[in-house]
């Protein structure tokens, strides 16, 4: 009979997959809890996959699974190695975390008779960034990409109830989103035009030979800049704030916490595995416009995140600056440098939906979160306050906390190049985090409560539960890194394994 | 009362041919152009002309809400089922070989299966989106008219 | 015991101490008990320990691994036993101190104030006994971070101003030099253990050894070298007990003994010494050394004068490590001792004046000795020690590092050392001066003196054992050195 | 060179009507023009990949049953896709426009922003007042 | 004379875009669209002979089914600016 | 009932034309199709009307037989005023009463007005249809009366 | 020799078709005003297309392609009256005016 | 024979090109509408020329037909002209010289237009073309391929159809009766510049 656990790479995908229709479905009978639980229960199954599959990876190598049972590159391929897997393991993760978060302030962020659809909407976001993360085809990752996409961009107009800005957010996100996905597509083309295929692998391999080949250029600029749009980085991050200001709190926490990490570890792939180092140009433009477009983010990410009056506005802007430095590690191209980015891409994770939890908390109690309105608030919501300036720690790298791992191999990264006069940068990097981390602790903790706001107590223990196991995760993987950086070390070793 | 009455006698001559002719490109997939998903659209197409000449709520009675929220899902699933099929009968997802005794027949079945979730769900999705544009109705201000 | 038990319990009983005081949030006289009792609890940990550590015995153990190779460790070692000694010894006092202080001027948020202190205590006991830079260089992030709310205690927009200041310059130089400074030493040699005579050697070119020595010495803000001094000075704000606190009982102590550490332990004497890296430093910490004095001078607010003070006294320990030789470390450790206790003296007797008096601008403290004598006496012995006259525990520290000076032949630096001890007469003695020899002012002989008499006698005990503390460690001097001394060989 | 460019003549004229698709998106401030745009580029992005599956000589790719060259299929069933996508975009991005339509009053970018501006300052007077 | 036939429609197909952009009122265009789609019609029949490949008729059929629902929907929309009336709301606005 | 069935075979007639391909398994297709399309007419009520009353009688031939020969006639008038330099057009509107009695006769009717080039019915208001025709006489083949009588006379059969 | 005849006759019909689309399409420039012009687009629907598709309909001979041939030519047949109808009565509707009134016009109103 | 399909597919973009300005320029939006549901048409044309029979077909009925009506739908709900002229946008422009410009750089790397010898007509072509007949066994190949060989894909193409499918019903659909007007949440904010300049419409001509 069927060996279950050999298909558990396309059960990670296909089960949400197929959830997504079964859970509309639950608009006949069933109630809308019914359709939260199907979705936790999806959520945690594929969590369960995935650390399976991590699992199995780190044991027994590459696993390939071949849809349809065609071989590839004549069908579509499922290739997980450790860079993927551990990818895998931080979306289902924070969804599997994230959920259990999310049936209060779903509850109270969205109309009651919209909530099966809802959460359908958020399985199929799931799905297309697990199916983005596992497809070992190029093409395949445009189709999840854009189901991951087109869920986004409904689940950040959901927040259309709190704020009409939701809107606009979510169609600025379509225009430029679909603006970048047709740039991939059209790369991909001229990828295809001269190797006739679509398995990454068998890229790979064929493009070896064509280094000099003009459209082979022009490709890699198409997919590059596609994934940019993709990943916000500066300058093409525009979507990004108000997407993650004007969703509902859930989704916020869940793409922050997944969606641009996703596209990054497709940056990563395509950079390293398709094209690799047989291609004289991807040092130089990793170097020469990577570089100073990361820097550029950091900077204005952290300023830009200074003066902003709304929290989660705030933390979107510091998303900008985060992914500058994801960026900067990509851009050193050596190993620890690569292992930063890979474990910055999960240290982020927990970081930004520890952050946007905190602030989905917040909302659930006082509703719009300027900084005006969580005057005092430390003292009543204390459970709360404490989580969000525990994970703004871990975001400015203090001690003991992920972001401070990240940062440290970061900056041996650089020194390992040599790029000294990068340093400085970096370090003013953190201490503007710390000013806008800062700004919120004053508020919250030393402003006395506006007299007219009646009290407010803290939220329930549903929403502290998952808040605090993401905090802990912040401190337990800061203090004993070694799993995560053995992973990320690994992977980086992975990607450059096509060095030269 | 003969409200646009070329317009509904010839509408009336039309729309079941048209529906037949969506089914023909349905079914006929494998030999020519076409196939589950323009047979979708070709189907949504004539409900959507039935909508236009009849109205909005007369196209509602043919196919009630509660039905079409049904298909929509409805052949998503279909194609998934079929994909988990295979799984269970031992080869891989969307594996067609084993649906059958002889893979060409396994094959066919597969192709024919996943066709028709492409287009109950695309038929579906296509009059859902109308509808919900349909049923939103609100006379636009002069000034922008 | 083990040993290495005791070490977790000295970390951790200052936490327990702090739940308890949370815990006990409304009933007052049960929380400051609870803080006298931990107080106590920890000082006998640390006797415990310190009679270990003279009996050679040596102790260490590990909490995580962190990064491969990077553990969060801890151990004894002479210069942390000091260390660890004068924190636990002068948290005692200055609860005591503290709860006088508090009581007297009815303050707010008093559990907030406690639990916060406790904590500050216990990340010093971890400054003190970090194994490695990586674990010194937490709890120093964690001292910064607890003793952020006691600074703004008074939460008026000058006290947050402040606050401000003293976190955006430690945690700035922290993390933007002494994090750098770690990192490199890391990438340089695999490895940030404390281990006699340093890591560095062979590992590094010297022509850029001074710059990781200056991402050292700048990043350890604490130590107020010279331009990032302006903490000390802005966190005056703080009601006395912190800035005792801050000036002798924990932070600027913490900011020197990493100092000794780092140059002790990272770099090594002999290296550092033989490499001429840190010739730069000599000269920048005597700047400090002078400048702070001289500005000192300059103040009439009696803690502002104070806090400039500090400034120059932590600069004679920098400028020993400069040094790098063996009298001048000896010397620069013996300092921290003799520092720790004359300056929460002259902090503590500056509080008696404020809630006995209201007053805090050396201008208006005439005649005050007669009212208050215990507390100028007090003074006068504390300000004598830190000039550096006999019979007080300054004269011996002074002498060691001018001792170390000599022995490179750099008289220029005994020199510094001379003029500055002269501005120390200059800054510390008028205070004493006006109080026994100015008469009183009018209006305050018009009031009535019956108003006016010493601060509660909790505030005044406290002063009174450490200003004899000072005359007591003129003469156990020695058994301090004898301590200190396997550091250097 | 005239050979090389009228070898690829094709390319040509549909890189020309990408760029009026991009053009349209990046400079209209009218949200139904933009998606108009947008769907001009991805059609145009379609025939390039279509043209990329041309032989010449080719036919179809529908077996007939005698030897014959066909044109390359994998473009056609990548770009099947692709459309499919695009029309589910299309669909969203419009219905976003009916949305914000009825919230802000009016399609036009600037006014939106203009709209956004007030409603933020709003908010900052309110806290302050 | 398929050639002939081709050319023919080409340079009508021209004509008709011509009308279709330059209007000038919504009806030209509309009138315009809906030649040209017949156009096609015929176009892509033709090119199924000049290719060989005459079976695709049923692209051409289903074009003139296109363009035919098409053009109603946008009659519709002109008439009663939305498409979503219910056949009450048809026979009321008619009669006025 | 007679409706139903006559729709059954017109949809039979067009998938077997369209299809081509006669295996048990697409003809039992196109059975399961054409019933399904049947039953969905049903639903959407067209049988309760007059549209598909209409049965298929010779001299009906003789109508469209007619009818191309006035489209034909009518073409080449269209053509020789649009090829003529000058346009010798003089637009109207007309309305003709009409003489039809079903719905379906009208229809014939003005779409048959519409199909020979020159006139193009606008509106139907009651029994009266509204033409728009290029020149007075084209107008007369309309008002004339001859197309209407015809019309009228396929419905009575 | 039957081959040569049914080719020559639709030849000739598919280049009457061609013409008739031409005029129809010439018209649909020259005309001035929609209601003229939509005679003109009528010649290129009706006559042009039918004589085009019949023509096509004798080159593929007796076929399924005939058959499909047919069934378009039905469908522009019944759609292409109906399209333009509809045309006019929106425009009738929304009162578009015609070029020149002639004196027996009796129900286009001037707006706008 | 084959001439005349090219010639055919010259005039067809060129058709295209103009249809495409005229988008650009016009500012009535229906009359946008109705010219790209030209251009849909002409692409699908275009397709057909280049034995894209199956994507000539899904364009007709997506491009020109469902896409049309969804456009109208919306100009339905919100309004009928664009209230500002095209003005030269020199981001757009600085954009599309990029972009333009890394296309034509690539160009003349391409395989020729149309020839056989392309390496992606070489690599899996083939396969699908043996595997279609003989494994799978049905003519069109496209279909072989669509279904079976990359059938995942069509999945995630159904997927992405359903995900738009509620997207779109959460985003209009289920109005409830307090919705009439502006809805609730943009209510309290209203333009500022309402006294804007009326433009004369285009239609009285
Ligand atoms: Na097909
Ligand atoms: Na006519």
């Amino acid at each position: 009979m069927t060996n279950w656990l050999h298909h558990i790479p396309i059960l990670i995908v296909a089960v949400p997959l197929i959830s997504a229709p079964i859970c509309v479905l639950f608009t006949f009978g069933a109630n809308r809890k019914a359709a939260w639980l199907w979705t936790l229960l999806v959520s945690w199954f594929a969590f369960l996959c995935a650390i399976y599959l991590l699992n199995h990876v780190l044991e027994n190598g590459e696993i390939s699974y071949h849809l349809g049972s065609w071989k590839p590159p004549l069908g579509i391929e499922y290739r997980i190695d450790l860079i993927n897997a551990f990818v895998l393991l931080i979306v289902s993760g924070i969804s599997a975390v994230a959920i259990p978060f999310g049936r209060l302030v779903v509850d109270r962020e969205i109309e009651p008779d919209r909530q099966i659809l809802f959460y359908t909407s958020y399985l199929l976001c799931l799905t297309g960034l697990l199916g983005v993360t596992i497809t070992g085809d190029a093409f395949n990752i445009f189709v999840f990409l854009e189901i991951s996409s087109l869920s986004s961009y409904v689940l950040i107009a959901m927040g259309v109830r709190s704020d009409r800005r939701a809107l606009t957010a979510a169609y600025n996100y379509l225009i430029l989103g679909t603006v970048g996905a047709t740039f991939f597509v059209i790369g991909l083309g001229f990828l295809y035009m001269v190797t006739g295929t679509l398995n990454i692998m068998d890229l790979s391999d064929r493009l070896m030979q064509l280094a000099d080949n003009k459209a082979v250029h022009a490709g890699y600029a198409f997919i590059i800049i596609g994934l940019a749009l993709k990943m916000a980085l500066f300058p093409m991050h525009v979507w990004l704030p108000n997407s993650y200001t004007y969703a509902p709190s859930l989704i916020s926490i869940f793409l922050a916490a997944t969606a641009t990490k996703v596209s990054i570890y497709v940056l990563l792939r395509f950079l390293f595995t398709v094209f690799g180092f047989s291609f004289d140009f991807i040092p130089l433009t990793l170097t020469f416009i990577f570089l100073p477009l990361a820097i550029i983010a950091i900077f204005f990410g952290s300023i830009g995140a200074i003066f902003q009056t709304n929290i989660k506005r705030l933390f979107a802007y510091s998303s900008v600056a985060q992914i500058g430095y994801i960026v900067i590690g990509i851009a050193l191209s050596n190993t620890i440098g690569l292992a930063a980015a890979v474990l910055h891409i999960f240290n982020h994770a927990l970081i930004k939906g520890a952050i946007f939890m905190a602030a989905g908390c917040l909302v659930y109690r006082v509703g719009k979160l300027t900084t005006d309105s969580i005057r005092g608030l430390g003292k009543e919501m204390p459970w709360t306050f404490s989580a969000l300036v525990l994970a703004g720690l871990s975001l400015i790298g203090i001690p003991t906390t992920v972001g401070f791992i990240s940062k440290w191999y970061l900056l041996l990264g650089i020194m390992e190049n040599g790029w000294w006069p990068l340093i400085p940068l970096i370090v003013i990097g953190s201490l503007l985090a710390v000013v806008y981390i800062w700004k919120i602790i004053e508020v919250a903790y030393f402003f006395p409560a506006p007299p007219d706001r009646a009290p407010v107590s803290e939220v329930p223990i549903e929403l502290l539960i998952p808040l605090w196991i993401l905090i802990g995760c912040n401190f337990y993987f800061g203090i004993q890194a070694d799993i995560t950086i053995g992973i990320a070390k690994e992977a980086a070793t992975i990607l450059l394994d096509n060095r030269p | 009362m003969r409200h646009h009455l070329v317009l509904r006698v010839i509408s009336k001559m039309l729309i079941p041919f048209i529906l037949l002719f969506g089914l023909y490109v349905q079914f006929h997939g494998d030999f020519g152009p076409g196939g589950g998903f323009q047979a979708g659209v070709i189907f949504a197409a004539a409900f959507i002309l039935y909508a236009l000449v009849f109205g909005d709520d007369q196209a509602r009675q043919v196919i009630p809400d509660k039905a079409l929220i049904l298909l929509v899902p409805l052949g998503l699933i279909l194609y998934a089922a079929t994909g988990f099929y295979g799984l269970i009968l031992g080869g891989n997802f969307l594996d067609y070989n084993v649906l059958l005794d002889s893979p060409k027949a396994g094959q066919h079945i597969g192709i024919f299966l996943v066709e028709l979730g492409v287009g109950i769900t695309v038929a579906a999705v296509m009059i859902s989106i109308f509808r919900a544009y349909a049923g939103r109705t609100r006379a636009i201000d002069d000034e922008d008219w | 015991m083990s040993t290495e038990l005791v070490i977790a319990l000295a970390l951790i009983t200052p936490l327990i101490g702090s739940i308890g005081i949370f815990l006990c949030a409304n009933i007052p006289n049960l929380r400051e008990t609870i803080t006298l009792l931990s107080a106590g609890v920890l000082f006998t940990f640390i006797c415990f320990l310190l009679h270990q550590i003279s009996n050679g015995q040596n102790a260490s153990f590990r909490l995580f691994e962190v990064i491969p190779n990077l553990m969060i460790a801890f151990n004894i070692e002479p210069l942390g036993m000091l260390f660890a000694t004068i924190a636990s010894g002068l948290w005692i006092i200055n609860s005591l101190y503290s709860i006088g202080y508090m009581r007297g001027n009815q303050e707010e948020h008093q559990t907030r104030f406690y639990i916060c202190f406790a904590i500050a205590i216990s990340s010093s006991m971890g400054i003190a006994f970090a194994g490695n830079m990586f674990t010194l260089f937490i709890f120093y992030e964690i001292l910064t971070l607890s003793t952020y709310p006691l600074v703004t205690h008074k939460g008026t927009p000058e006290a947050k101003a402040g606050g401000r200041r003293y976190l955006g310059l430690l945690i700035g130089t922290s993390i933007g030099f002494q994090l750098i400074a770690i990192i490199w030493t890391w990438f340089l040699t695999g490895t940030l253990d404390f281990t006699p005579g340093g890591i560095l050697s062979g590992k590094i070119e010297p022509t850029i050894l001074p710059f990781l020595l200056a991402l050292y010495m700048f990043g350890i803000g604490k130590a107020a070298l010279m331009p990032f001094h302006s903490w000390l000075p802005a966190a005056m704000v703080a009601p006395t007990p912190v800035s005792a606190l801050l000036h002798a009982v924990a932070v600027v102590k913490a900011g020197v003994f990493t100092v000794l550490k780092v140059v002790v332990y990272i770099f090594g004497i002999e290296f550092l010494s033989s490499t001429g890296a840190s010739t730069w430093l000599i000269w920048a910490a005597s700047f400090t050394l002078l400048a702070s004095s001289l500005i000192a001078l300059s103040k009439d607010n009696l803690k502002a004068r104070l806090a400039y003070s500090t400034v120059s006294q932590l600069s004679y320990i920098v400028l020993a490590a400069a040094l790098a030789t063996k009298l001048s470390i000896l010397g620069a450790g013996l300092h921290i001792a003799t520092h720790a206790l004359g300056k929460i003296t002259l902090f503590m007797c500056a509080g008696a004046i404020y809630v006995a008096t209201h007053k805090t601008e050396i201008s208006d403290m005439d005649g005050l000795g007669r009212i208050m004598p215990f507390t100028f006496i007090a003074f006068a012995i504390a300000a004598f020690s830190i000039i550096g006259l006999p019979p007080f525990a300054g004269i011996w520290s002074k002498w060691y590092m001018a001792l170390g000076a000599a022995n490179l032949g750099l008289y220029l630096i005994i020199a510094v050392y001379m003029v500055s001890s002269l501005l120390n007469v200059g800054y510390l003695l008028p205070v004493v001066a006006r109080a026994f020899f100015k008469p009183l002012p009018q209006q305050l002989q018009a009031s009535g003196s019956k108003s006016l008499r010493e601060a509660p006698l909790l505030c005044v005990i406290p002063l009174c054992i450490t200003a004899l503390g000072c005359l007591v460690l003129f003469f156990f001097a020695g058994e301090v050195i004898d301590l200190l001394r396997p550091i250097v060989n | 060179m005239l050979a090389a460019i009228l070898d690829h003549y094709n390319y040509w004229l549909i890189i020309f009507l990408m760029m009026i698709g991009l053009y349209i998106v990046v400079s209209r401030g009218n949200l139904i023009k933009k998606i108009v745009g947008l769907n001009i580029f991805q059609t145009s992005v379609f025939l390039l990949y279509i043209t990329i599956g041309k032989v010449n000589y080719g036919t179809a790719p529908i077996l007939t049953g005698q030897p014959e060259t066909f044109s390359n299929p994998l473009p056609h069933v990548l770009i099947l896709t692709a459309i499919v996508v695009g029309i589910a975009t299309t669909a969203l991005g419009l219905a976003l426009v009916v949305r914000i339509r009825e919230s802000y009053g009016s399609i036009e970018e600037e006014d939106i922003s203009v709209s956004e501006q007030f409603q933020a300052e709003s908010e900052v007077n309110k806290i302050s007042s | 004379m398929l050639i002939a036939a081709t050319v023919a429609l080409l340079i009508a197909m021209a004509l008709t875009l011509f009308r279709a952009v330059a209007g000038p009122s919504l009806f030209d265009r509309v009138l315009s669209a809906n030649s040209f789609g017949t156009k096609i019609v015929l176009l892509i029949g033709l090119l199924g002979f000049l290719t060989e490949r005459p079976e695709f008729l049923d692209i051409a059929l289903l074009y003139a089914l296109v363009n035919f629902v098409g053009t109603i929907a946008i009659l519709k929309f002109f008439r009663y600016r939305n498409l979503g009336l219910s056949s009450d709301e048809i026979a009321n606005r008619e009669d006025n | 009932m007679f409706n139903i069935i006559g729709l059954g075979i017109s949809l039979t007639c067009f998938w077997l034309s369209m299809s081509g391909h006669y295996t048990t398994f697409v003809l039992s297709l196109g059975a399961a199709s054409v019933l399904f399309v049947v039953y969905l007419t049903r639903r959407m009520d067209f049988f309760d009307q007059d549209t598909f009353q209409f049965s298929i009688k010779c001299k009906h031939f003789g109508y469209w037989i007619w009818l191309g020969k006035e489209i034909f006639n009518a073409n080449i008038a269209v053509a020789k005023v649009i090829l003529s330099p000058k346009l010798k057009i003089s637009p109207r509107m007309i309305e003709f009463k009409s003489s039809q009695k079903t719905e379906l006769g009208l229809v014939i009717f003005a779409n048959s007005i519409t199909l020979t080039p020159g006139t193009v019915s606008v509106d139907i208001e009651d029994d009266k249809v509204i033409v728009h025709a290029l020149n007075a006489e084209l107008a007369e083949g309309v008002l004339n009366g001859e197309m209407d009588k015809k019309v009228t006379a396929l419905e009575g059969l | 020799m039957i081959d040569i005849i049914i080719n020559s006759a639709s030849a000739i019909l598919m280049g009457a078709g061609s013409v008739f689309i031409l005029i129809g399409a010439l018209g649909l420039v020259r005309l001035p005003d929609f209601y003229t012009r939509m005679h003109a687009a009528g010649v290129t629907d009706t006559l042009g297309a039918e004589l085009l598709l019949l023509g096509m309909m004798l080159q593929a001979g007796l076929s399924l392609v005939t058959l499909k041939l047919v069934l378009i030519a039905l469908f522009i047949f019944f759609t292409s009256p109906t399209s333009t109808h509809a045309v006019a009565n929106a425009a009738r509707v929304m009162g578009l005016r015609l070029v020149s009134i002639p004196e027996d016009d009796l129900t286009s109103k001037e707006k706008n | 024979m084959l001439d005349m399909v090219t010639v055919v597919d010259v005039v067809l973009l060129a058709l295209l090109s103009t249809t495409a300005v005229a988008i650009l320029i016009m500012r009535h939006l229906f009359a946008v509408v109705a010219l790209t549901g030209a251009f849909s048409l002409l692409s699908a044309g275009l397709l057909v020329t280049l034995d894209a029979v199956d994507v000539a077909f899904t364009e007709a009925a997506v491009g020109a037909g469902i896409s049309t009506v969804l456009m109208l739908g919306t100009l339905a709900l919100t309004r009928r002209r664009e209230s500002r002229p095209p003005r030269l946008s020199p981001i757009g422009l600085l954009i599309i010289t990029i972009t333009g410009g890394a296309l034509i750089y690539a160009t003349p790397d391409m395989p020729k237009f149309g020839d056989p010898n392309a390496p992606s007509h070489q690599h899996i072509i083939p396969s699908y073309i043996k595997g279609s007949q003989d494994d799978i066994g049905i003519p069109n190949i496209v279909t072989s391929i669509l279904a079976s060989y990359r059938s995942f894909d069509t999945l995630g193409e159904v997927a992405v159809i359903f995900t738009a499918g509620m997207g779109v019903i959460i985003l209009l659909g289920r109005r409830r009766e307090d919705e009439h007007g502006y809805s609730e949440d943009g209510a309290a904010y209203p333009l500022k510049d309402k006294n804007k300049p009326k433009i004369n419409d285009e239609t009285s001509t």
